[in-house]
């Protein structure tokens, strides 16, 4: 199977072709989405096959497609090396893991865009499925890639399919710009990515995930010093802040929710913004490598988490209360990996994955059934028009919630628990934000579906069709079942998920052979592989005496469980009260204490201040090479802290002005040296004859004279 | 050896300046013979005596030798400008032919008055004795001042003749006072005896003043700026193709003039000997460095800004006298025969520039304002590609002729380590750009005015401009054999010797 | 009181002056002749110089020169004069501040 | 044919040029196809620079060697290596589109339009192809008058003003350079004994430090001049706005590549120790160009002036590249000047069609076009993604390379010029979103006709480029190896490790154990540490489809010696 993986990114690639070349001119509806749903269907397929595949042996399978950069000498600190890049896939658990996310909650989330984007015109409703299938096909890339720059071309290329899809319609301003912003914002973010890759290089003389991964095994752990495995990773996390909008960098995330809704849930809650969890997962050799830059995740996560979770409180917008829920849930995962609970990490993205795309394709049915409403305080009473969409969204908000024995509870509980062990502070950071989560996320039920005010929809509010509710059935189902896969031992479950992902995220070392493709095995490779999960078992082990933390005493964890039970029980039981029994009790608080209110309904005034700070932040490493720039040209020194577009703006007139006006007055200067000249020809003999002379004495002069 | 008169050898050698000489006569005879109707076939005659003069100057090219008493060198310095010149004069000649039928003047007395100037250059040329030089030089100044005023009615061409008189026999005086301290000096006026003399003894101050003497005098002639003034104002007063000619011809003779004098006569005394400024030793190439500086600037300052593409090609002319004397300066062998090809090029490209605004010469239309060659490449598309090539030329931009004698000079001044005249060479290059590209811009952009009369061509005026245009074409894309043909040329400077063998 | 003998520097010295006188008259006067009278003056330095130094050197080339000169600045003169008398027909004066026509 | 073919390729043009001549100015439909059947003569002629590429020479190839000026050393010598064969394609690919771009938009003085662009080309070539010093700069500045006379006469705007004041910009540059040039002549003479412009033995001369240092300023003012690097770009913009399309399209695509050519095959391996002394100057001003030039795009309201400025800021890019002297960041900066004249070339193709529709380049009056032209806007936005360095297009891969040479040598070069392609994505996405996004609410522009045949087929071969390079460059990445190997080599042999089997042009034949056919199980430790992943083989068509499994080994009880506590990343000794 492995051989075949190539073939995951490439039918949805092929979709998006097809579609993007002749269905837009030619296709009609069904022929669009047929191509779109069939495609992503074989992904899944083939992906169902990879993970099988991977559970059966935990070995990494790296895949050759084709050279790309070929090798160019270069120097690193390793000494001689190539600076090389191929088409490389890597298929290991995790990548697994990954894919069958990418590919199941993007099957059904087509499925259901199938039926959402009905209205749209038939060019544009295949321009979409294109997007959607290209996003699907770089997002495999991304998860598959096997080494940096090939996924790197993925990582890029869900950005750009997020920008055109934020910016799907296009012709209204607010979504153009909220694609822009999250482009533009990513690249901040890519610039650390970037850079990190190229420090990763110059430290390790490859950029192949599993060399990196052998090779920074061996570097002794940075726990004293910020030395170079810090910087690579500080770097790379800054990129993966962009990707998963964390701070500073989350600002986007809010904005995007411009795009459709099957995009939100799609890229922007289940899997695009959690690449930035996926490369912190992929390269955790790399970052336990680096426990200073763990803990600033840890505090990043925890932090955006906790304020993520604060704003959505008051926010009235459907989809921005769920974008907000996704930062937070984003925030945890950090936190998740910062404090080393790799796995948990992982294993949070997936449950959040399912719960979230539910909860935002729900979200969808709503605002499909209220014709493009999306404010909160406008719905009321749909659960009797939406029964469907009611339960399911139930379902995902008690998994959100951490409600057992839903799926969120598992997950969620392993973070909170290995966090526990690690940081107390952090832990109740982590803690409140659970229940935020909790009340924020009734609030929404309560507004949407409780309540005694109709709907003030036009038509009466109707349940969504088949094509639209089946996804969010089987995506609900997906939600209940897929946390027992990572039951904790203490209640008696196997921890399955961590056992499975151990291969991809313990140390290793790597040994490689190579094995033309359709020929058997050679000898030697069952013995190998049994070494391998010999070898696997002996480091799980290390990793445990690492992290003593994950070996918590039974009765710790269950009073933590039920803690975060309760934890969560507490937010629904308040929303209850606040929105469904006692509605005015929101207003009094607002009132009471107007300054919080205000505070989180402007979402700390950081959108409002951020975006110049963004600015700022875009040109700050500019900014002082300019100012370098400013004296060189003409000597002036410019204010500091001038927004950029006056910066650049002046920076059009200094280039008018200032470099040109230097050529220009060579020009004028000669014109006037001209002029002078010409004065001088008067016309008359006797002053020409007088210039001769002149010209004589001055030989003359100087010679006698200054001998 | 001891003998007075003249021998076989020196007739034969003096075959081409008598041949140009017979011609002028007949020309003379044909003025008075010829009715009006027929006078146009005066330049034929013109045409058949420069040719005839520069075949027999091909056949003795390889002559290294002197003759008259040691007063007259036929070497390939000598040859190579007699060739020049004779060329000059022809394409004169031929771009004057219409020119003369529209400005009404008699051509039996033009084309001698052209052919004495050639004469007289020629002698120039050849001369290794400073009386023999003056000889020369007077013979061509005097036609050239009857012929920058040749226009009699005309009172612009009358202006440029007494301008041009008067300064210049001030500049010969100048000239000649020099030469009289030169031969007080060293008790010779034969260039290889001055030198003999002045490599033996010591120099003073005398010798410097002399020096300057001849600088001012010689630098009037090829005008560099100082002595510059009168050529914007001949070149613009005069008829046009005297204005090539005397831009052309008379710039080349006193260049070889110069070239006799000094490297002949005063080669010890190039880069020290006469004295010493702030502590630096002072030979004729400072004086020199300071007039190519000065010409080349004030030339281009000057031209910007013209809006009379004579004037304007007058001051560019003063600028490339700067060009030129890069080589002197230099004073190597590779400088030397850079100036000689420079030279030639810019015959070429001076001469077919200046025959663009001889052809825009029309009833009613003077043809010498930028404005007149406006949509001159729509009306005449293959005159618009040769003004084009000659501005280029000029300019220095490849593949034109002009772009590697320019190469060559800086290549000279680098060689010898001026690489301050050299820097200042190329700016000054790259600054003389905008006003030659202005030609071009009214050539080949701007539209013309409605209602101007048509621009006719004559046979002769092509067959001159094809000349002028694929020379400057040739020389820039294979200057090979020009190349050679400069360094043998300079090679030969000094080298020729008293003949032996049947021609005595 | 002691007589001094007349040697070459004497004349030298005079031609010098002469010169100079001439080069002064050039850029003095106005009328067109008596310019071109300086001019001769001028070249009657060099006459002056070219014998002088002939005859110091004891060889005859200097005066051979000098009647060159002559010769030449008569049929200079002769030129001159025809065309200041073309000048004088077109604009009637000569007045050189009058050669102001071409100029810039 | 094969011995001549670079005289072949050189004067096709030319001669389709005196063709031209001798068509009658009125029949121009006659004169557009002679010009288009003779630049794509051009095109298909200069194939066989790509198809016979020989890797293994190290030489020039194609090599043709004629008197020229036998008395002074000069030769009519032409030959290529990797990197001007490349250039060469690019030049003929981009004239015949430049010619085909112009259809419709000349109608005036069409005959000389023509003339000028073919010679034009000409010149272009010559330049890459001279292997003589002297003959480089004689085409070299035959390129300035066509493309003056583009500007003055087809131009727009200011185009008089533009025009003259490119020409006399790069002129001055020019000149200054021709006395390096000279120098570099009489220095080789005074050491050698011969005169010579061949640059292979100027190449091979050791010349004082002193000297070197100021040819090399000489040489850097003509070349910076032309690239144009920050602070003597200000003729770029005047020039690109106001120029005709295909006048746009051939500046940015491959007039400005010639003055990084000029650095890389002159500056570079003959002045090694004044280029490496003048490494911190030369990439300063490249990273302020990158900066600048961005920032200042981001200001503009004109379409093609922004361009422009793109243009600056990229070829900043390309010389911080090639000024880290490694074959990482070499071969980046070599590779990023295609992809340039890919990219820009192409956005200036863009501009040029509306610009043909509306007559005005206010990004102002467009808006929503992707309505009307919604294949020009895939196009447009293929390009940009091109041009701001998406991955799996060509932009990428340049930047990628040219970053990562830079970073090993100076990691605060490499970041500071990292921003550069955020603020890329900045100025090129709002640019796309003001014109291609938002309501088409102007008539004017709802009635904008989408691309015609014609125009698909100008821009094929660009997207084509674009995507071919973006996935699979090794074809050309090892045509410039020979280039970059000789030029480190010459420059900064400290920066080229001593790999075994890296010969100077033989293809990356870089630890190639294990790549044969058949089963070869191959362990590969850590220690060898170039390549844990899979390992290419030789030969770049036939990629073995094999598979790697990596997997974990070497018992952790044996622990491996570590290494010493790392120091932040710091140069190595390369400079």
């Amino acid at each position: 199977m492995t051989t075949f993986v190539w073939l995951l990114p490439f039918f949805p690639a092929a979709g998006a072709a097809i579609n993007g070349l002749f269905g837009i001119r030619w296709f009609s509806r069904g022929v669009t989405a047929a191509i779109a749903c069939v495609s992503m269907l074989v992904s899944l397929a083939l992906a169902i096959a990879g993970g099988v595949n991977a559970a059966r042996a935990p070995i990494a399978r790296e895949v050759f497609l084709g050279e790309w950069i070929p090798p160019i000498p270069a120097v690193t600190l390793k000494g001689a090396a190539a600076f090389h890049a191929s088409w490389v896939l890597l298929i290991d658990p995790l990548a697994a893991v990954m894919a069958l996310v990418v590919t199941g909650i993007g099957f059904l989330i087509h499925l259901y865009s199938t039926a959402y984007m009905r209205s749209e015109p038939r060019g544009s409703y295949a321009r979409f499925f294109c997007y959607l299938n290209l996003f699907c096909a770089f997002m495999l890339l991304l998860v598959l890639g096997g080494n940096f720059i090939v996924m790197f071309v993925g990582w890029e290329g869900v950005g750009l399919c997020s920008y055109l899809l934020i910016g799907f319609w296009y012709h209204k301003g607010s979504a153009a710009n909220a694609g822009r912003k999250a482009f533009i914002v990513n690249r901040i973010g890519d610039w650390g990515f970037l850079v990190g890759i190229m420090a990763a290089f110059f430290a390790f003389g490859t950029l192949d995930f599993q060399a990196v991964a052998a090779q920074a095994g061996r570097w002794p752990i940075e726990r004293a010093q910020f030395g170079g495995l810090s910087i690579i990773c500080l770097l790379l996390f800054v990129g993966a802040a962009g990707k998963s909008a964390q701070i500073p960098l989350y600002v986007w995330l809010p904005d995007a929710m411009e795009g459709p809704t099957p995009v939100s849930a799609l890229i922007h809650a289940a899997t695009m913004v959690t690449a930035g969890v996926y490369i912190v997962a992929r390269n955790a050799v790399l970052f336990s490598h680096a426990p200073l830059v763990l803990a600033i995740i840890a505090i990043v996560g925890a932090l955006t988490a906790l304020m993520a979770a604060s704003i959505a409180i008051v926010q009235t917008d459907i989809k921005r209360v769920l974008a907000y829920s996704t930062i937070s849930q984003l925030g945890l995962m950090f936190l998740a990996a910062g404090v080393g609970a790799v796995s948990a990490a992982v294993f949070h993205l997936v449950t959040h994955a399912f719960f979230k795309a539910l909860l935002f394709l729900g979200s969808g049915a709503v605002i499909h059934a209220m014709a493009g409403e999306q404010d909160l305080r406008r719905m009321g009473g749909l659960k009797r028009y939406l029964p469907v969409t009611f339960v399911t969204m139930v379902v995902g908000a008690l998994a959100i919630a951490g409600i057992p024995p839903l799926a969120g509870f598992f997950s969620k509980d392993e973070i909170l628990l290995q966090t526990f062990g690690r940081n107390r502070a952090l832990w109740v950071l982590a803690s409140i934000t659970s229940l935020l989560t909790a009340f924020y996320m009734f609030r929404l039920i309560a507004f949407t579906f409780y309540g005694t005010d109709e709907p003030s929809s036009p038509h009466p509010p109707h349940e969504a069709p088949g094509t639209m509710t089946v996804p969010l059935m089987i995506l609900a189902i997906g939600t209940i079942v897929v946390g027992f896969m990572g039951i904790p031992r203490t209640l008696g479950g196997a921890n399955a998920i961590e056992h499975f992902l151990a291969p991809s995220i313990a140390e290793t070392r790597a040994v490689a052979f190579l094995k033309v493709a359709g020929q058997p095995d050679p000898p030697g490779t069952q013995e190998m592989i049994a070494q391998a999960r010999e070898e696997l078992e002996r480091d799980r082990a290390a990793h445990r005496a690492a992290f003593p933390v994950s070996e918590a005493t039974e009765g710790r964890a269950w009073a933590l469980m039920l803690l975060s039970t309760l934890l969560g029980a507490t937010g629904m039981a308040a929303a209850w009260r606040f929105y469904v029994n006692h509605p005015e009790v929101p207003r009094r608080a607002a009132e009471r204490w107007s300054g919080v209110h205000a505070l989180l309904l402007n979402k700390y005034y950081v959108d409002d201040l951020y975006d110049a700070t963004i600015v700022r932040g875009t040109f700050g490493a500019a900014r002082e090479l300019w100012r370098v720039d400013l004296r060189l040209i003409d000597g002036f020194v410019n204010a500091w802290g001038v927004t950029t577009r006056v910066l650049a703006w002046m920076s059009h007139m200094i280039d008018k002005v200032g470099v040109d006006g230097a050529v220009n007055a060579a020009g004028w200067s000669a014109g006037e040296g001209s002029f002078l000249v010409r004065r001088g020809q008067t016309g008359l003999v006797q002053n020409y004859a007088l210039v001769i002379i002149l010209g004589l004495f001055g030989f003359l002069t100087v010679y006698l004279l200054a001998r | 050896m001891t003998a007075i008169g003249f021998s076989r050898g020196d007739l034969y050698y003096l075959l081409p300046e008598l041949i140009v000489c017979t011609g002028a006569l007949l020309l003379l005879l044909a003025d008075v013979a010829l009715s009006q109707q027929r006078q146009a076939r005066a330049a034929w005659v013109a045409i058949l005596s420069l040719g005839a003069a520069a075949t027999l100057l091909a056949v003795m090219s390889a002559s290294e030798t002197t003759i008259a008493r040691g007063t007259f060198a036929v070497d390939g310095f000598a040859i190579f400008f007699k060739l020049l010149f004779v060329m000059s004069a022809a394409v004169t000649v031929l771009l004057s032919h219409r020119y003369l039928t529209i400005e009404g003047g008699r051509p039996g007395e033009y084309y001698f008055l052209v052919l004495c100037a050639t004469a007289g250059m020629m002698i120039m040329a050849s001369g290794i004795d400073l009386i023999v030089l003056f000889i020369g030089l007077e013979t061509m100044a005097v036609c050239f001042y009857i012929l920058a005023g040749f226009l009699k009615p005309n009172r612009r061409s009358n202006e440029a003749a007494v301008k041009y008189f008067l300064l210049g026999a001030f500049s010969l005086a100048l000239l000649l006072y020099g030469m009289s301290l030169l031969y007080g000096l060293t008790g010779s006026t034969a260039l290889r005896a001055i030198a003999t003399a002045l490599a033996s003894g010591s120099s003073g101050r005398l010798l410097a003043v002399a020096v300057m003497l001849l600088v001012a005098g010689l630098g009037f002639k090829i005008a560099a700026a100082p002595f510059h003034m009168w050529a914007p104002d001949v070149y613009e007063g005069a008829p046009t193709p005297i204005t090539a000619f005397l831009s052309v011809g008379s710039k080349a003779a006193a260049f070889a003039m110069l070239l006799r004098i000094f490297f002949e006569g005063l080669p010890a005394f190039h880069l020290d000997g006469l004295g010493s400024v702030f502590g630096q030793p002072l030979g004729w190439a400072s004086f020199f460095y300071v007039l190519s500086v000065l010409s080349m600037t004030i030339g281009n300052l000057a031209a910007l800004t013209q809006t009379n593409v004579k004037r304007m090609l007058a001051y560019s002319s003063i600028a490339q006298a700067g060009y030129m004397l890069i080589g002197i300066v230099a004073g190597t062998p590779r400088g030397v025969s850079a100036a000689l090809l420079y030279l030639v090029v810019y015959a070429f490209m001076q001469l077919g520039a200046f025959g663009v605004i001889v052809l825009m010469r029309r009833e009613g239309v003077a043809g010498d304002e930028l404005r007149d060659l406006a949509g001159l490449s729509s009306r005449q598309p293959a005159i618009g590609i040769a003004m084009l090539l000659f501005m280029l030329s000029l300019g220095g931009i490849p593949p034109t002729a002009g772009f590697m004698g320019k190469v060559w000079l800086f290549a000279s001044a680098i060689e010898a380590g001026y690489f301050g005249l050299a820097v200042i060479a190329v700016l000054n290059s790259a600054l003389s750009l905008y006003y030659y590209v202005r030609v071009v811009v009214y050539v080949w952009v701007r539209r013309e005015e409605p209602g101007t009369p048509p621009i006719v061509l004559s046979r002769a005026m092509i067959v001159a401009l094809a000349f002028a245009a694929a020379g400057t074409l040739a020389l820039g894309v294979y200057p090979r054999i020009l190349f050679e043909l400069a360094q043998a040329s300079a090679a030969s400077l000094g080298r020729a010797e008293p003949m032996l063998g049947w021609l005595r | 009181m002691h007589l001094y003998p007349i040697t070459a520097y004497h004349y030298l010295v005079l031609a010098a002056a002469l010169f100079a006188l001439g080069a002064t008259g050039v850029m003095l006067r106005r009328n067109i002749i008596i310019l071109f009278m300086s001019i001769e003056l001028m070249l009657n330095a060099v006459n002056l110089n070219l014998v002088a130094f002939s005859r110091l050197n004891g060889h005859v080339v200097g005066q051979v020169f000098a009647l060159f000169i002559v010769a030449v600045a008569a049929a200079e003169a002769v030129v001159g004069l025809g065309i200041l008398l073309a000048f004088y027909r077109n604009k009637e004066t000569l007045n050189i501040d009058e050669v102001n026509l071409l100029r810039g | 044919m094969m011995a001549h073919l670079l005289t072949l390729i050189l004067f096709t043009p030319l001669a389709g040029a005196g063709l031209l001549l001798c068509v009658p100015r009125a029949q121009e439909q006659a004169i557009r196809w002679t010009a288009a059947i003779v630049a794509t003569l051009g095109f298909l002629l200069s194939l066989p620079l790509w198809f016979r590429y020989d890797f293994t020479a190290t030489g020039w190839q194609f090599a043709e060697r004629a008197e020229w000026i036998p008395s002074i050393g000069a030769w009519y010598y032409l030959g290529v290596d990797g990197y001007s064969a490349l250039l060469i394609l690019l030049t003929t690919l981009i004239g015949a589109i430049a010619v085909l771009c112009s259809w419709a938009g000349i109608t005036e003085r069409v005959k000389e339009y023509y003339v000028s662009l073919l010679i034009l080309q000409t010149g272009l070539l010559g330049a890459f192809m001279a292997v003589d010093f002297l003959l480089f700069f004689l085409f070299w500045e035959v390129m300035l008058v066509p493309m003056y006379f583009l500007i003055g006469i087809w131009g727009g705007g200011r185009r008089l003003y533009s025009a003259i004041k490119f020409f006399l910009y790069t002129l001055v540059g020019s000149v200054v350079m021709l006395l390096g040039i000279l120098a570099l002549y009489f220095h080789g003479h005074s050491v050698t004994g011969a005169y010579t412009f061949d640059v292979t033995e100027l190449q091979q001369l050791t010349i004082p430090f002193a000297l070197q240092k100021w040819i090399f300023l000489a040489l850097f003012f003509g070349f910076a001049i032309k690239v144009p690097m920050f602070p003597f770009h200000t003729w770029l913009p005047d020039a690109h706005t106001d120029a005709p399309t295909a006048g746009s399209v051939i500046l940015a695509a491959i007039m400005l590549k010639m003055g990084t050519y000029g650095f890389v095959r002159f500056s570079l391996p003959i002045l090694p120790d004044a280029s490496r002394y003048f490494v911190p100057l030369v990439a300063a001003l490249a990273i302020v160009g990158i900066v600048y030039g961005a920032l200042v795009a981001l200001a503009q309201t004109d379409w093609k002036r922004l361009v422009a400025y793109s243009s600056v800021s990229h070829m900043g890019m390309v010389m911080l590249g090639m000024f880290a002297l490694t074959p990482v960041g070499l071969t980046g900066g070599l590779l990023q000047q295609i992809n340039h004249g890919i990219s820009t070339g192409a956005l200036f193709l863009i501009v040029g069609i509306v610009y043909e529709r509306r007559h005005t380049r206010e990004i102002a009056e467009y808006g929503g076009l992707s309505k009307a032209m919604p294949v020009f806007a895939a196009v447009f936005l293929i390009m940009t993604l091109s041009s701001i360095g998406l991955p799996a297009l060509n932009g990428f891969i340049g930047e990628l390379l040219i970053l990562q040479g830079v970073y090993i040598v100076h990691p605060i070069w490499a970041g500071v010029g990292a921003v550069g392609i955020v603020l890329g994505a900045a100025y090129m996405l709002w640019l796309f979103q003001r014109t291609m996004f938002g309501t088409l609410d102007r008539p004017e522009n709802a009635s904008m006709a989408d691309l015609g045949a014609r125009e698909i087929v100008t821009f094929a071969p660009l997207i084509a480029l674009a995507v071919w390079i973006g996935i699979y460059p090794a074809p050309f990445i090892r045509r410039l190896e020979g280039t970059v190997t000789r030029v480190t080599a010459r420059v900064n042999p400290a920066a080229q490790p001593a790999v075994a089997g890296v010969p100077a042009a033989a293809g990356p034949a870089l630890n190639d154990t294990g790549a044969g056919t058949g089963f070869n199980p191959t362990l590969v430790t850590c220690d060898s540490a170039p390549a844990a992943g899979p390992k290419p083989s030789a030969t770049p068509s036939a990629p073995p489809d094999f598979v790697t499994i990596a997997s974990c080994a070497d018992s952790p009880s044996k622990p491996a010696p570590k290494p010493a506590p790392k120091a932040p990343p710091k140069k190595p000794g390369g400079r």
